[in-house]
């Protein structure tokens, strides 16, 4: 077991296909001034790159990926390999608005989390206290899955 | 064809002169004509926009808006992976479940099926999408008779990719145009919509227009000969009335006499409200704006903006109640023309502050990378890489969009003060925190408006979407 | 009770005090006070006109408006057999086939259920009907613990009746008050509307008003404490905002100052376009005219307004259409406040010349009543043999609605110059063909303006009211 | 047989619970200024009313009803009747609007046809034409009924 890093990272960007970055932004902004280190990679991030920048930050707390489009599910079909790969070891959480269309009864959560998603959340206010949550020892990654 | 799956190689395109006929022998006129037709007669064209993964629900989509709500023009919308070239992707969900696509992938289903949509309705159409390389794409939608597409090199890239060099996007649209021009030699006028939304949220109005004049000069330089100018509400009527009416203005002052140049009006593009009530008064806002402000065409939202993909009724309904606008009964509405002389003047002057030294560039498209580069273009919240994204928009108390942070951008102490000055009280812009809650809460504006709260229930109240079929 | 047939005998309504003390159990407020609470917003408040003759589904109709269209009050209108005291008619239709009354018949169906239908919603209900007689009426509404019920002894006789003297109506009418007054003084208030719309069709402003005026006058020395002063629009905007603002300022001319009056604007109450999107535009500008007129209420119409008692979803749909006036978005309208002060001057000037008159008679009732009988009172297009209708009303050619001829109206020389020169190129009077012709254009003023042809298709074509249901 | 009366002269009024008269008023001016005698009984006129005046005018060519409250078939009950008791002798012309609702595909004119009126008309302006029909021999009451 590591030492806790002094400062807490995290992988933010939105999925491969989404352009949207108004909330992006201001997630990046709110986190930074919360005190985190957030590695911001912006609009449409294939989870290649996601991958790439854990590599580089392999500290980091979560990958936080926002999806506006609708196209969040196909934007994540290569997910599940990468993190087989082990080349995404720390929780991802997913936000935003998930599937194409008005009516979001049919958005189906389970979806995501056989992706390897651990977490959905609505509100980016409650990206801390989730981010804390993962720290304690209960939730780490390998239990959550 | 059994209308569902796409055809496993989209076909090659036909040869030109086969499409122009093709296109006279539709028995439509072509979108310019009808722009042109709407300014005559001095009315707004309305246009919704509209676009679902499979052929058959996409041809019902648009007969259902024809029959229900007779807009002036109809829109493709292009899914998000066919604007990014994604081909494969989109094929994948096409065949998967089509209901997961955020547009209609023209490419995947070809030109031919894109035929039978121009076929289905009487009314001209428009690709809408957002590809920063939108080559085949165009190629896909010429050959399918569509007479209107909307793009830039400049605006389609910087909202809707992070990572295409502007050189490339540039060069791409700079082909699209060219063969505009080709086809407006050979007797066919393609509309060229310019993308001024960019990314929607708090876009100064110089910033957008600034944008499209450069795209204008751009494309008209290639021989396109019917531009349209998009703005998009921002939320202030005085300085709204005074962007629009600033198009023609910078129409006169920077491209050829011969163009056609037609001022539309994009319904308020940023964070809608989500009661229906709510949004409905924002579009019926939206559509008075654009009579008022002298808009050719208006591109209108729905009730389920906030949500997301609209079904057929709502985008019926939006576009009904925004046709309200077109009433003859409205005669009698003014408004204080004085502010809008004092916002046209202002906008006026940024826009020269902005275009005239980029325009002064041996080489434009040069001109426009490396302005880009060194901040003296640029965008906020932009998307890409390529734009330097220090442009800090805030609303002033009043609700008019100013700079509070400009970076770069080559403006006169003029400017600087009177942008300054009306937002005196907007706060220290390096206080990090209070600025992102400022900008938030700008953001929000027409959701404070409403006293609607900021918190975004993704999933509607079930009511507000069936509410109508219950009676 | 099933709900469907009518008890064989109306019960006797209960004591008052029993009345008023179910009122204040009801849990809801009265009208007047709704009336209050939208003044104080700044808003108007919305109210449809609805009336079926089943009990069952009166009930529901009552309970879809409020749910789809949040209403903030709700009316009962009656059948015009019980209008006309043909309480045997009303039951022999209601037991035959409820769906062929043209309203609610309460007194047949009784208070009982009357107080069923308040229970049912939870804002207050209004009785609206047109009877030259409505005492008992009144006293089934009262009983129901309805608190607002409309009409005058003018207004209710002269466009209703044939052959109903005034000095009846009028005696009817201060019994329903003399009640109102005493229930005022037992702590309720009935807000009592005036309909000065009368015959509907080309009223000229300073007679609906003059009207008004004198029923009010009557009304509050009866003790009435709430009046709701009901303006029907006339189609000429700066008239008809002129003839809204005109209401408080006769109210505070001519009456006690502790009476609470509202100004109510009826949305067109003419001859109305029969395609929906006419209707929808008329419906609109109604709207925007009771918001920038400053009325506290408005009475909606529909897009089948034209062609006969609207479904309940067309009854929805105009007041959410209407609804939008109350947008907080719209405050950047103005529009030509001269031309308003001076309608606002002459119809305050035509009114006082005809009330002054017969305020000053010693009996007021008799006062009206000789009034009438001499021609220094009078409407047009009278049903009554009481009124003598020798005005001929015209619209000059701005759309504004003058006097062609003022019969015997007591105007002053000014008065009558101003008409006649409005109307200087309208033709000779006496030229009975050409009058009839030029009446009937004026008559299809927005038929006109929207190109419909004047022809009446009675039968709507199918589509225009299902089309909704088919996308 | 009698001789052709100088002046035509036509019954008018509104059925028995309608109060709309600015059509009816209209229909008045404009067949007198075509120089038919017109005995308009205006709103609210009930069979009784109509029969009384046709006592008066034996001479009339029809009795014209308009109705645009929707109350047009109960407000004609009395109208068999009056017609079995020879209280009308002249063709009853009905127009307006004569059933309660926007859809009128439910109007059914053999139930008005049934209670003795010859004709139902849409629009005022055929009337001068329909009256002229009803003069020609073959069209006579007595044949039309
Ligand atoms: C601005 C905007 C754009 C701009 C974006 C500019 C840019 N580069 O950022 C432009 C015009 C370019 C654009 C383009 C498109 N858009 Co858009 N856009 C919007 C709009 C109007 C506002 C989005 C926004 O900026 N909101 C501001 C932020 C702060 O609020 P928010 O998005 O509501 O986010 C809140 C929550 O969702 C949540 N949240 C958001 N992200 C995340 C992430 C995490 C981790 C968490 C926890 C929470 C979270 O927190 C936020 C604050 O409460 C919305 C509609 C709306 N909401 O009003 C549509 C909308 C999101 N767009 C939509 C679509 C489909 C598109 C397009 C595909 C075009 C099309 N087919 O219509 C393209 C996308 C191209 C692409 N490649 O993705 C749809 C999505 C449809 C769906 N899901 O069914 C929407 C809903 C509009 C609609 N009703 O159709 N768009
Ligand atoms: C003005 C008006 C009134 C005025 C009438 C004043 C007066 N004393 O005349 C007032 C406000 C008092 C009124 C009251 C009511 N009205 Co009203 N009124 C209207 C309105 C707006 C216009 C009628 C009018 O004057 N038209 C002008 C004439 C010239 O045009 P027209 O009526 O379309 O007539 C044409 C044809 O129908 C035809 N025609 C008419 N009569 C005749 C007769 C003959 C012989 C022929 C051949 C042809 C013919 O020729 C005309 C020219 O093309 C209509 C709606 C509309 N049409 O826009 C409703 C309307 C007629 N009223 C209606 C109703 C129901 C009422 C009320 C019962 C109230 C209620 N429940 O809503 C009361 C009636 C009380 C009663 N005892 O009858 C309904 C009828 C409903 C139905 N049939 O389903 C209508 C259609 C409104 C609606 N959509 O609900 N009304």
């Amino acid at each position: 077991m590591r030492n806790e890093p002094v400062t807490r990272t995290v992988i933010l960007g939105m999925a491969a296909s989404d352009a949207h970055v108004v909330a992006n932004q201001l997630i990046a902004h709110s986190l930074r001034s919360q005190g985190f280190h957030v590695v911001n990679l912006g609009a449409c991030t294939s989870i290649a790159e996601f991958a790439t920048a854990y590599d580089e930050h392999p500290d980091a707390e979560a990958v936080i990926i926002g999806s506006l489009n609708g196209h969040a599910y196909e934007d994540l079909q290569d997910l599940p390999a990468a993190r087989a790969d082990g080349l995404l070891g720390c929780p991802v959480i997913l936000g935003g608005n998930l599937s194409v269309g008005s009516n979001k009864e049919a958005v189906d959560d389970e979806r995501f989390h056989a992706l390897g998603v651990e977490m959905i959340l609505s509100d980016p206010e409650l990206l801390p206290a989730t981010l804390d949550g993962f720290r304690s020892p209960s939730a780490r990654p390998a239990e959550v899955r | 064809m059994n209308g569902v799956s796409p055809p496993p190689i989209p076909p090659e395109p036909p040869p030109l002169a086969e499409t122009i006929a093709y296109v006279r022998g539709l028995g439509k006129p072509t979108a310019a004509e009808v722009l042109r037709a709407a300014r005559d007669a001095g009315r707004v064209a309305l246009q919704p926009r509209c676009g679902v993964g499979s052929h058959s629900q996409m041809t019902t989509l648009l007969r259902d808006l024809e029959r229900h709500a007779r807009p002036d023009i109809l829109t493709l919308t292009i899914d998000s992976h066919t604007r990014l070239r994604r081909f494969d992707n989109a094929r994948a969900v096409l065949l998967r479940n089509p209901a997961e696509l955020n547009g209609y992938p023209l490419v995947t289903h070809g030109w031919p099926r894109g035929r039978e949509l121009n076929e289905a309705v009487s009314v001209p159409l428009e690709v809408r999408h957002g590809s920063p390389d939108a080559r085949r794409l165009f190629e896909t939608s010429v050959a399918s008779g569509i007479t209107s597409f909307e793009g830039g090199g400049i605006s389609y890239n910087l909202p809707y990719s992070k990572a295409v060099p502007l050189s490339e996007s540039l060069a791409a649209w700079r082909d699209v145009d060219a063969l505009c021009g080709e086809l407006a030699e050979r007797g066919l006028t393609i509309d060229r919509e310019l993308f001024g939304t960019l990314t929607a949220v708090l876009v100064p109005p110089s910033i957008s227009l600034a944008i499209s004049v450069l795209e204008a000069v751009a494309s008209t330089r290639e021989g396109v000969r019917c531009v349209s100018v998009a703005y998009p509400q921002g939320g202030h009527f005085e300085q709204d009335v005074a962007a629009l009416r600033a198009i023609p203005v910078l129409a006169a002052r920077y491209l050829p006499e011969e163009v056609e140049v037609h001022a539309v009006l994009h319904e308020f593009m940023g964070l809608f409200p989500k009661e229906r009530s709510h949004a409905e008064d924002l579009i019926l806002y939206g559509a008075l704006l654009a009579r008022l402000g002298g808009a050719t065409k208006l591109i209108t939202k729905t009730y389920l903006e906030a949500y997301g993909i609209p079904d057929t009724r709502a985008n019926i309904d939006g576009l009904l109640l925004a046709s309200r606008a077109n009433s003859p009964l409205l005669d009698f509405i003014s408004f204080d023309e004085d502010r809008v002389g004092a916002e046209l003047e202002w906008v006026l002057e940024e826009v020269a502050e902005i275009v005239e030294p980029v325009l002064e560039a041996p080489d434009l498209y040069e001109g426009i990378e490396s302005a880009f580069e060194r901040g003296r273009l640029d965008i906020p919240f932009s998307a890409s890489r390529y734009a330097r994204s220090a442009i800090i928009p805030r609303r002033a108390p009043d609700g008019a969009i100013r700079y509070l942070e400009s970076g770069a951008l080559p403006f006169s102490e003029r400017t600087l003060r009177r942008n300054r000055e009306s937002l005196a009280d907007r706060g220290d812009p390096s206080d990090m925190g209070a600025m992102v809650k400022g900008l938030t809460s700008d953001i929000n504006h027409f959701l404070n408006i409403f006293g609607e709260g900021a918190g975004a229930p993704t999933r509607p109240d079930p009511e507000v979407v069936e509410q109508y079929r219950h009676t």
